[in-house]
């Protein structure tokens, strides 16, 4: 049983995470540091401890403080969402010994599947296939370039303990080794703590495709389905779908079948995602295990009807799973877009600022994950994700209208954010028609970035004109008379009357 | 009055007339030539506004002053400066006398923090040599020079926090 | 073909048509009255023409001032939404008349079905069961005095063209006739420009259940099952719900045929709306259509995953229907809350004002149909709904716990509102098990309202005085310095530094 | 300081105690009267905060002078009234001595026109006695007398607009 638990995690999928609490019937305790204190989170968890401090080291990746906030709220449960502590065994492993239920895999599935090169091991071992490279960490950049020079160009070097396009580099010349690996391995060590780098060799247009599995402590085991995360910047996913729009069939059972099977192999228990390299051939390969729910879990739960993190509670609770496999059913297709405060204009620069107008999409098909508010510090402390904005449609092209439809409604002034080139983005040829892969974004940057072909250019400059034209008049009045509304007053009171008066 | 609006790398004079409490645009591009009723209405006191040109409607928000403005109109994002002609004919007389402000200042777009210099004072650079290392958001990006020159000043050291707008770099010729 | 849309109407219909004009790749314009000039529809729409004048007269119910901004924008078809022009056979005639496509069934058709006489009539000799009553409206009070005393009490006197709830009366004595059927025939007059009045016996404790079909002009019709209304206030629908907690499957099915055939028998095209009462005992009885979209459209749509209106544009367009009835699938369940601009403290009073403000729900399974914004002057010229909450769910339960939940996120300052009251309404013991009928809310409504069992008390009493205190400070050092936000910079500024220093 | 709350029809008295910078509140119903933390952060400057209550968080939305205070919490809405203890004994002191003003005087809850009048001055009321037909949204409503009386004025015509809290009849005994 668990009755109240503790969302170790801040923004959108601490918000998230409360929500699915709320329709389990548990409580919910948030944890903050000082510049979130205003956030959303803490503001609808039922309880919040302050965790004070501002670096991610001082406060959401302090097992001390979070484990104590735990005990003091008497909270039996913890869910990490993603990021922070989510793949780190120590902690998972500390709140076992707390007493406290941890929501996703035991400490030593995850010691298997985050040591990267271990991962690679126990899939090859379980008839999974893996991509060529070295099961073992470099010492240094000069073996690392030893390593490339055997494997052959291009390679990529990857943080052990990477994740979210963190700590990892890919490299055409051995002569870029040395400062890559350094690089690699300096972000590394910054975002997880540990520097430790291996080798893969690179495909060169692979397609991303994870799949999502749900496995309880009763040895009942589901999959849901697979993700396609091609669209990426700099190994970031930037839109992910579902289904996607080009494996086959039985390619995509065969990878469901190697994703349960490898997940069963390293007993896996909660939910987690097996992603996968797909190469033109439909030859796939596996990249990588994320023993925790994903930022793209939500495209999943909007074409299959699941609640993935519903489903997280459960299982933790002890409980079988709910689902059976055949009673798992794909309805429509969906699209997850990504919010970033960045600035793609200029080289996707992270954005800092105050949030000052705010206009959320809605309507049918339409999922809003997000933790925004008007007045809101965007501080540049932790992730530049801000928001997902996730759309389903009966098909891949009313999901995709949609996406662009909900895109066009959403508005955040005062920092710069991803919207408008995402907005871009879904309008490509290759990403209408389903045709890009892995490379495709950062091959087609600069064009999609570059906003030459907008239509409002000139509505722009009448816009520009009018809104000089008013400022300049409100500093001849003195700009108090001049207060939005003051002006729409005069007549809503002389209309009042003349409305009820005349028998409309 | 006219209206000169820098928008895109271009320039584009737009003229707006007021008559019997209505006000109209024009432009050649704009209903070929022919006066449009136009309309700007602030939603909100926050920058938020309605854009009426002829019957064509758009949301718009903006944010900055008249000579950095921004706009958000129906997903595109444009960056303007607007003067209205008797500013312009004023900027243009200075024009001629002042030189190119700030033109070899190469400044921080972002806050964040230096972990990294790459070059000293009297380095000869091309355009894209790494100037220095900035992080911010977990992330380590590389600034590059954006011209040929020759450093001038380097005016952080590494640890120093900058906010946007901050000057890294003083390239000279 | 059809290429641009002209929406006759406003709020979050009108957004609502916009949004599917937009996913069909069609052009929108918007109209709107002087007090909705800055309101989203407009903002929202590619076109937008002011009607001038502020009453509905004036405006949304001019037909010459509609059509006439459908021929200078070019629109060549036009969405009427509900309410307003929607079940107007004279719109309808006079857009066929200016070659413009009217969105919804014929003139004639409306006629027969709006006319509900003529309606309980048409029903009746195509085998549809019909309540037991006039078939005629009654002259006077006196007239409906002689005739209610001869079907026996209680009584509904019900506006021949009515909807909505408005025009409507029941009557359990004699003597009380004639002044309910002045009421009911003046409002019907002010809402409708149509006074006229009939009879019908007054089922005691029926519920409202209803029936969504949807057919083209190729002659291919299709149900969309059936939506529980019953939660209703004085007729007013306030929650409603997909499918019905109660109805049996056999009765289920012989409903959805029975309203399939009587739009059939009236040469029906388009979406419509059969509504029925069904008594305890599974019997039902034809109560009227609906010849155009209803409000509550959403609950459908939810657990149907068919774009309703997208479906009216394409049957417009002369299109046949996409879906044949054996593709009809159903999943989960789905509620929908009306949130009004009302004060349930004080009768249900209509609470105009300024939206001071506002907080969106969102998350998995959360829809929002709204047209609501910051700084809005919510009138009293209109409806005084200002949105539409729908939540689905893998099943009832599930669906209630998000509708709950996602009540709890929605807040709307400035403006009373229904959200506090539809929360405890939906914590109700009947609603939670699903035993309710149409008399239900009225009954119970005061114990309903009354919220002496808040939680909160104490908690805002403690708010209450913080408040107090924080204000008799900002008045004591002068209000500048303390203005939100200022509070925060403080330490942001010297925070950066740390932050970035610290080896986080 | 102590702060009297008129909150549901009762009165309830919490006390708030600052110490090194944190904030106390005291109420023998909150953690059985012990000192319990609390903080009431403004989130914006709409009336927009968030409160703790010890652990407890809520949002909060205040609206209203502090005589007439309507909050929102979690799907809660409150009415109140707030004095702190100087202001509660200024106000008993003046109490004694002040009669209840505006007792007999019915107003519009909101704002409408009115419709209809159904009583005259020196008509004799009782409680639930339709008054007049006030029309609001196209609905017509029924303003019933609160209480047994007399009509002492009508306000009010047909045809007369009428704001919320604006008078429409005074009832005397």
């Amino acid at each position: 049983m668990i009755r109240k638990v503790l969302v170790a995690n801040r923004g959108e999928i601490a918000v998230r995470v409360v929500r699915a609490c709320r329709l389990e019937g548990l409580a919910s305790v948030a944890v903050y540091s000082d510049p979130d204190r205003r956030d959303p989170h803490v503001r609808m968890a039922d309880e919040a401890v302050a965790l004070h401090g501002t670096s991610p080291g001082e406060t959401y990746l302090s097992i001390a403080k979070i484990l104590d906030a735990a005990r003091r709220t008497g909270a039996d449960a913890i869910h990490p969402g993603y990021g922070f502590l989510s793949q780190n065994p120590a902690f998972a492993d500390a709140c076992r010994d707390a007493g406290i239920v941890f929501v996703g895999p035991s400490g030593d599935t995850m010691r298997v599947m985050g040591a990267k090169v271990a991962a690679r091991r126990a899939m090859h071992a379980a008839g999974v296939p893996v991509v060529p490279g070295t099961l073992d960490p470099c010492d240094d950049g000069e073996h690392a370039r030893r390593v490339c020079d055997d494997i052959g160009y291009p390679v990529m070097l990857k943080a052990v303990s990477g994740g979210g396009g963190k700590g990892i580099r890919m490299v055409t010349r051995s002569e870029d080794v040395p400062a890559a690996f350094e690089r690699a391995s300096s972000e590394a060590m910054t975002s997880f703590g540990d520097g430790s780098v291996y080798v893969e060799k690179a495909l060169l247009s692979p397609r991303h495709i994870e799949i999502q599995v749900l496995l309880d402590t009763h040895g009942g085991g589901v999959h849901l389905g697979e993700r396609e995360c091609s669209l990426q910047r700099r190994h970031q996913k930037i839109v992910e779908e579902c289904p996607s729009s080009w494996l086959p069939e039985e390619t995509r059972a065969a990878m469901a079948d190697a994703a349960l099977r490898g997940a069963r192999a390293v007993d896996y228990v909660n939910a987690g995602t097996v992603e996968f390299l797909v190469d033109e051939h439909g030859s796939y390969y596996f990249l990588e295990m994320n023993t925790r729910l994903q930022v793209e879990h939500t495209v999943t739960e909007m074409v299959y009807g699941v609640d993935i993190v519903r489903e997280q509670l459960r299982i933790a609770a002890g409980r079988p799973l709910g689902i059976r496999q055949e009673d798992v059913r794909r309805t429509g297709h969906a699209f997850e877009v990504r919010v970033c405060a960045e600035d793609p204009e200029h080289g996707f620069f992270p954005s800092g600022g105050r949030v000052e107008h705010l206009e959320l999409p809605g309507g049918p098909g339409v999922r809003l994950d997000a933790a925004l508010y008007e007045g809101q510090e965007v501080t540049l402390f932790y992730d530049s994700m801000i928001g997902k904005l996730v759309c389903w449609g009966e098909d891949r092209p009313a999901a995709l209208a949609r996406t662009r439809a909900a895109l066009r409604e959403f508005v955040v002034s005062g920092i710069a954010t991803t919207i408008p080139f995402t907005q871009r983005l879904l309008q490509q040829p290759e990403v209408v028609a389903g045709r890009y892969d892995t490379r495709y974004l950062d091959t087609h940057l600069a064009a999609i970035v570059g906003h030459g072909a907008g239509r409002h250019r000139l509505s722009a400059a009448v816009a520009a004109a009018l809104l000089h034209r008013e400022r300049a008049r409100r500093r001849a009045a003195g700009s108090a008379a001049h207060a939005p509304g003051s002006a729409l007053s005069p007549w809503v009171a002389a209309g009042r009357t003349r409305a009820f008066g005349g028998g409309a | 009055m006219k209206y000169v609006v820098q928008i895109d790398g271009e320039e584009l004079c737009v003229e707006v007339i007021e008559r019997a409490g209505v006000t109209y645009a024009v432009h050649p591009e704009l209903a070929d030539g022919a006066e449009t009723p136009v309309e700007l209405v602030a939603v909100r006191d926050n920058g938020s506004y309605s854009l009426l040109v002829g019957a064509h409607s758009l949301p718009v928000v903006a944010s900055g002053a008249s000579d950095d403005l921004t706009l958000i109109l129906g997903s595109e994002t444009w960056h303007c400066a607007v003067l209205d002609e008797r500013e312009a004919l004023a900027r243009a007389a200075e024009g001629a006398a002042g030189a190119r402000a700030g033109g070899g200042v190469i400044r921080s777009v972002m806050p964040g923090i230096v972990r990294d210099v790459r070059v000293a004072v009297g380095d000869a650079v091309q355009r894209g040599t790494p100037l220095l290392i900035l992080e911010a958001m977990k992330m380590e990006n590389e600034i590059r020079a954006d011209a040929e020159g020759t450093v001038a000043t380097v005016h952080v050291t590494p640890g120093t926090a900058v906010a946007k707008g901050d000057a890294l770099i003083t390239l000279g010729d």
